[in-house]
């Protein structure tokens, strides 16, 4: 069966041998071509993946930026500081594609303003931190390991509560980073219903219980999600 | 650390020379009488004082004064959303984390009746529990507690 | 034989059993008391610090204060102590208590730059009377003045009131109220003819949304900010906005939290009354039965001195308190320019948000409480800002009713007790009666038993006045109870240290602790402290509540109200009377002022026998008659039938405080309500009866901008207040160890940004510097004040950092009241 | 007051010999459940029951140092029929005779 006319002629082109250019001019430039267009496009992958672009949309930089600035991610003892990418964008290349590929949803969100004012961003944030819970939980907390790793820590250095909770929990594996340490780095949302890591609801069956475990008011109902 | 200590003493000697020296005690004063801290003192600023985070646990001076946090509190957050206080402190936690449990008092609510959980008057915990830091107290204070007041040896009338 | 391990078992016994509320039977009793010794005595107690005015409970052992708990019996606090409550029984107890007078001297007489020599009672009063009686010679009655405190009990503030005008004859007596509550009160007498709240705390456990103005109540009112916590945590309909130019800890409740531009609260509060009438939303009925409208003076100058170009400049600086009626129309044709766009613009308020705001108070389903402090007292236009909140509860009618309520929250202790109720203001009588009233000051004069236009008309120097007027050498003899004004005032580097310091003035100073402002003076006179001496405060819900003497104060330490009178003494009426009134009344001639003012026939009417028998009371065994009883009832006279009626002062001693007008023994918790108030005739509904026509006045101001602004050479908003661990200025606080160590220095609250702008970070070193003067201090980049970019914030508690020689004395021109909240400064590396 | 440790220098429990504590505890139990929680509450040793009404118990324990009434707290506190276990009153020294002065809490 003969393919359409429109089919064959491309096909001719890439299959048949070159006319005027070199096999050198070919295997040569465009071994030189994808060079650059590798490093062309890592670069501008790195680019997105600064805290100066992160924090070039008002979204960001008034809301999530502002609260990490008191906090100790940003400044501490040693001056060791994590930006946006640090947490937020794996850091080996594979999974940061796929989450870069799964930003375009933050693209839509922007210009759409799905969150461009305060109260449209607390309204959503009990969700979009539930994604960074949900993903931390899914990976063991690795972006937080990719710093802090279990083995090196000195837990001589460390307050008498800390040590025995690491030891009793972390070391042990029974909880991951995040388990525990929601919240580091950004103000919490409404946190009804996810219980404190080092509660036994939370070992089974992931952050999200209907047990009502974070409830600890008395004759209150748990409210709507309040904007902080 | 220890430079900090050091740095905090210094600073604060110029104002307790003249506080011993006006520490009358009971009756006598001092001749001629120095205030500790004058209008047109323009001492240097003291480094801002290390927190006391040796969890360490500080007696009370009487039953019903709020203890002090021996931890640090650094960015905990406590609003509507959440309160890290209660995560270790409220009853359900205390065996997990080895934390005090929150008085029997914060259950009871305003009428004297007591609760199931926390009553929500006593949900700012740093409204009356506060942290410390290294500063040592330019003025001591002679406040004795109610033990040492009668600490005076029995009179031994039983000789058993 | 019960050993000390023993008994300290049975101690630690027995505050379980406390704790728990059980009753130990008797068979445990002996093994828990070790023998009389251990018994403590529990007496009740008002707390000695903010206008909230909780009630504790204090457990005494040989003459000294060991323990304090909340009380439980108390309605405004119920059990609650915030942690300043909870270290009441440590403030007595710093070691550098003054216990005996001391007089600067040279030579061995007094000299204006001696050194400190302890004297005696008799030898301080000889060389005050020798001053006072200097000046009034040379310069008369105008030169002489005290400044007292809404710290003082209800009796010493009444006995001073007396001793200044009816005895010298001055009106130069103002309290620190004046920089707490001045603009309040006024806006009360001009809006509803009669001062301090309609409502009570009760409100508390009825609002549906709670706005805070300005005010953190989480650290300046705890105890009450947990019963806002109660209701609000408790019922989820119920909201909570936040108001202010930072973020601080009472934003961690807020629904609504909105930090706006410094001054532009004035718009904001057009803006929702604009609200309320462009979406028909008046309560037209009540509007027209209770209300009427004025258009108040606009372009009324700062309060700044007069030469100054903000007072040369403004127009009607002469007359700021005039205003002239207007229409409903009128009204609301004046708040129709304040949009939302431009006060959103003006204001830096999110649109929303000032939304969410205005329905609070339009929707007439949602009950809503104000709550406000310095945030709108200590502002250039604080009469107005009082004003304009009134405006919108009045327009809704949310007023005068469980829930609905304009509530204004008083800082100090006894700021309603003494210095608006008793009246210690440079304008003020008892019950709201004015100095420039001749009806009011005859009719004071006959309650006083003096002779008939013997109290003078001029109303005398405030706060910010007499601190000029000292310097300036106009007040020569000044006498300061209760407070640390040197730390307090404002531009205390160019007018209040140079007036303590001027030669031609002899300044005293009665307080408990060697403070910055005794170090200033010449005369230090040792005061007796809270349980010290019994005493009687009034708090924000026009609760007064009584306290015994617990206690004996140290060594020659005397109370403020043995002070006054005793200093009474020394003159005589001819040494201070003019001749004619002297000629008129021959028999008021050669009395001493005690006689006159103390022994008169009221104040001196009840016996000692009336005394409590358990507790002591220094000053009534000193002048033979129960002293404090006589002067509350001579006192209470002039309240009761106006309004004002207060209860028979034994029952003050039984109960936990009742809030005036107290009509047959029955407590008023709403006035101006038929039903609730009865001073509301039948079938009125709602009458103000504090004005004649029964009426509440709205008044129409335009914003203005505050007296200084940052510009390029001094950037900054500089706003200054309190912090939760400490009280004023840290006298008695900054002696509790556990207090110091909480908090032990007043740090530069700043953005990180602005911060990392100037090459500062946290902890480093700066100047705090303005046009008038510079401190220094630490920065603090993530404390618990988080403010703006463009803002900082520094406490003034802390006497080695004194920030008021930065602050502007601009003050609102009506209320006198200076504004601390707003002027320019900038922040340099030392 | 102890003077201020180094912060890092982490020392273990006081060595257990120097020192007596003592603490009074107040037990919230279930009226019902009294009798076996008394049983259970005398087992520990070194604890003993003071007062009791109406579901709520005084308790002191005793011992050389804070781990171990710690324990016992938690330990009263797990008890089938006990809702809480709270210290209200804490107090060391040193097993030496030491003057009142130095025995009272907080002295500066």
């Amino acid at each position: 069966m003969k393919l359409p006319d429109f089919l064959l002629r491309p096909w001719r082109i890439i299959a048949g041998p070159s006319r005027y250019l070199s096999l050198g001019f070919l295997t040569l430039g465009g071994f030189l071509a994808g060079v650059m267009f590798w490093g062309g496009f890592n670069t501008a992958l790195e680019v997105t993946n600064t805290e100066k672009f992160c924090t070039s949309c008002h979204e960001m930089r008034d809301n999530v930026f502002e609260e990490l600035k008191t906090t100790i991610h940003f400044t501490n003892r040693s001056g060791v500081r994590a930006t946006c990418p640090d947490c937020h964008v794996p850091h080996n290349w594979t999974d940061k594609i796929a989450r870069k590929m799964q930003a375009s949803k933050e693209v839509w969100g922007k210009i759409f303003g799905t969150i461009d004012t305060r109260d449209k961003f607390l309204e959503k944030r009990r969700e979009l931190a539930e994604h960074e819970w949900a993903r931390l939980k899914a990976n063991n907390s690795l972006e937080c390991r990719n710093c802090h790793s279990a083995e090196s820590m000195d837990i001589t250095k460390q307050g008498a509560r800390a040590a025995r909770i690491h030891q009793q929990y972390l070391f042990s594996g029974q909880r991951t980073c995040i388990d525990c340490h929601k919240g580091i780095a950004h103000r919490l949302p409404n946190m009804d219903g996810v219980p404190p890591g080092w509660s036994e609801a939370s070992s089974d069956t992931g952050s999200e219980t209907d047990d009502p475990l974070g409830r600890w008011l008395a004759d209150a109902t748990p409210g709507p999600a309040n904007p902080h | 650390m220890r430079r900090h200590l050091m740095l905090a003493l210094a600073a604060a000697l110029p104002c307790l020379v003249p506080a011993l020296l006006a520490a009358q005690g009971t009756g006598q004063v001092r001749e001629p009488f120095r205030p500790p801290i004058q209008f047109t003192d323009e001492d240097p600023a003291p480094p801002i004082p290390a927190d006391v985070t040796d969890d360490r646990r500080v007696a009370r001076n009487y039953p019903e004064q709020p203890p002090v946090i021996p931890h640090n509190i650094r960015d905990y957050q406590i609003s509507l959303n959440n309160n890290q206080c209660l995560t270790c402190h409220s009853r359900q936690f205390t065996g997990a984390t080895q934390a005090p449990m929150i008085s029997i008092t914060h259950y009871v609510d305003r009428d004297g009746q007591t609760l199931g959980a926390v009553s929500p008057r006593r949900y700012f915990c740093t409204q009356c529990h506060v942290p410390q830091t290294m500063a040592q107290p330019i003025v001591p204070n002679t406040f004795k507690d109610m033990d040492s007041l009668v600490s005076r040896p029995s009179d031994g009338g039983d000789r058993r | 034989m019960l050993d000390r391990r023993d008994f300290i078992k049975a101690q630690a016994v027995a505050a379980a059993a406390t704790a728990g509320g059980i009753s130990l039977p008797a068979m445990a009793q002996p093994s828990m008391v070790a023998g009389e010794d251990a018994q403590l005595t529990w007496s009740k107690a008002p707390c000695r610090f903010c206008g909230t005015g909780c009630s504790v409970m204090v457990a005494t052992k040989d003459n000294r204060v060991v323990a304090t708990h909340g009380d439980m019996q108390a309605d405004v606090n119920r059990g609650l102590n915030c942690v300043k409550g909870y270290f009441l029984s440590k403030i007595m107890y710093g070691q550098d208590r003054l216990t005996q007078p001391l007089l600067r001297m040279r030579d061995g007489k007094y000299h204006k730059d001696g050194e400190f020599r302890p004297v005696s009672w008799d030898e301080a009063f000889d060389e005050m009377a020798r001053q006072w009686k200097r000046v009034l010679k040379e310069k008369g009655p105008d030169a002489v003045g005290m400044f007292g405190s809404g710290q003082w009990t209800i009796w010493e503030g009444y006995a001073a009131s007396k001793l200044m005008r009816a005895g010298f004859r001055t009106n130069n007596l103002d309290p620190n109220a004046r920089h707490c509550m001045a603009s309040a009160a006024v806006a009360f007498i001009r809006t509803f003819g009669m001062d301090e709240p309609m409502g009570c705390y009760d409100d508390f456990e009825h609002a549906d949304a709670f706005v805070l103005w300005g005010s953190n109540m989480a650290e300046m009112h705890p105890i009450l900010w947990t019963r806002i916590t109660d209701r609000r945590l408790a019922h989820n309909h119920v909201k909570v906005a936040v108001l202010s130019t930072f973020e601080h800890r009472s934003f961690e409740l807020a629904d609504v939290p909105m930090i706006f531009e410094p001054g532009t609260d004035l718009a904001i509060l057009n803006f929702i009354a604009n609200h309320i009438i462009q979406t028909g939303r008046v309560n037209k009925e009540f509007v027209e039965k209770h209300c009427s409208f004025r258009l108040g003076q606009k372009d009324i100058g700062y309060g700044l001195r007069p030469e100054s170009v903000l007072e040369v400049r403004a127009a009607n600086a002469k007359d700021p308190t005039d205003s002239k009626p207007m229409s409903f129309d009128e009204f609301a044709t004046f708040v129709s320019d304040y949009t939302l766009d431009k006060v959103a613009e003006l204001s830096k308020v999110p649109k929303e948000r000032l939304l969410a705001l205005a329905e609070m108070y339009a929707d007439p389903k949602i009950k809503v409480m104000s709550l406000w402090t310095m945030g709108f007292n200590q502002h250039v236009r604080g009469v107005w800002v009082n004003h304009m909140v009134y405006n919108i509860h009045l327009l809704t009618g949310k007023i005068a009713e469980p829930g609905n309520s304009p509530f204004s929250l008083t800082g100090q202790p006894s700021a309603c007790g003494t210095a608006r109720e008793v009246g210690t203001f440079a304008h003020r009588l008892p019950a709201d009666m004015q100095v420039t009233n001749p009806t009011h000051r005859s009719h004071v004069e006959e309650g006083w038993k003096i002779p008939k236009g013997l109290l003078p008309g001029k109303i005398g120097y405030h706060a910010v006045l007499q601190d000029r007027m000292l310097k300036d050498g106009k007040l020569n003899a000044y006498w300061i109870m209760v407070n640390n004004n040197l730390q307090a005032a404002p531009n205390s580097d160019n007018e209040t240290y140079p007036g303590y310091r001027n030669p031609e003035n002899f300044i005293v100073v009665s307080d408990a602790y060697p403070t910055v402002t005794a170090a200033a003076a010449d005369l230090i006179l040792p005061a007796a402290m809270w349980v010290e001496k019994e005493g009687a405060y009034g708090n924000a819900e026009r609760r007064t509540h009584f306290w015994h003497q617990l206690v004996n104060a140290p060594g020659e330490a005397r109370s403020d109200l043995w002070q006054l009178m005793e200093f009474s003494k020394r003159f005589t009426t001819d040494e201070v009377w003019p001749k004619e009134i002297l000629d008129a009344n021959p028999d008021f001639r050669g009395k001493s002022l005690f006689d006159v003012l103390f022994r008169n026939g009221n104040v001196d009417r009840f016996p000692l026998s009336e005394m409590d028998p358990a507790y002591e009371n220094r000053e009534s065994k000193a002048f033979g008659f129960y002293v404090q009883k006589g002067l509350f009832e001579e006192y209470a006279a002039f309240g009761r039938g106006h309004g004002h009626d207060l209860a028979p002062f034994d029952t003050y001693h039984e109960v936990r405080g009742l809030r005036w007008p107290v009509v047959e023994g029955k407590e008023t918790k709403w006035r101006y309500r038929e039903g609730l108030d009865p001073y509301v005739p039948k079938g009125e509904g709602v009458r103000f009866y504090g004005n004649p026509d029964g009426k509440a006045n709205l008044f129409a101001f335009p914003y203005e901008p505050p007296a200084e602004s940052p510009d390029k050479d001094f950037d900054l908003w500089l706003v200054t207040g309190r912090v939760l661990e400490h009280w004023h200025s840290g006298s008695m606080t900054m002696r509790v160890p556990e207090l110091y160590k909480a908090m032990p220095m007043a740090l530069v609250y700043m953005h990180p940004d602005d911060a990392q702008s100037r090459g500062l970070r946290r902890g480093s070193e700066v100047r705090v510097m303005s046009r008038r003067g510079e401190m220094r201090t630490r920065v603090e980049t993530r404390g618990r004040n988080r403010p703006p970019r463009g803002v900082v914030f520094v406490p003034w508690f802390d006497s080695a950092r004194l920030i008021n020689k930065c602050t502007l004395d601009a003050t609102d021109p009506i209320s006198k009241q200076t504004d601390f909240k707003k002027c320019a400064v900038k922040i340099v590396a030392v | 007051m102890r003077p201020s440790k180094h912060p890092d220098a982490r020392d273990g429990p006081a060595d257990a010999s120097a020192e007596w504590h003592i603490a009074s505890i107040l037990v919230h139990l279930r009226p019902e459940r009294s009798p076996d929680v008394r049983a259970a509450v005398a087992a520990l040793g070194d604890v003993e029951v003071h007062a009791e009404e109406r579901g709520r118990m005084v308790v002191t324990v005793e011992g050389p140092h804070e781990g171990c009434i710690a324990d016992r707290m938690t330990a009263i506190h797990l008890m089938p029929g006990v809702m809480s276990a709270v210290m209200v009153f804490h107090h060391a020294e040193p097993l030496s005779a030491r003057t009142p002065e130095e025995a009272g809490p907080a002295q500066l």
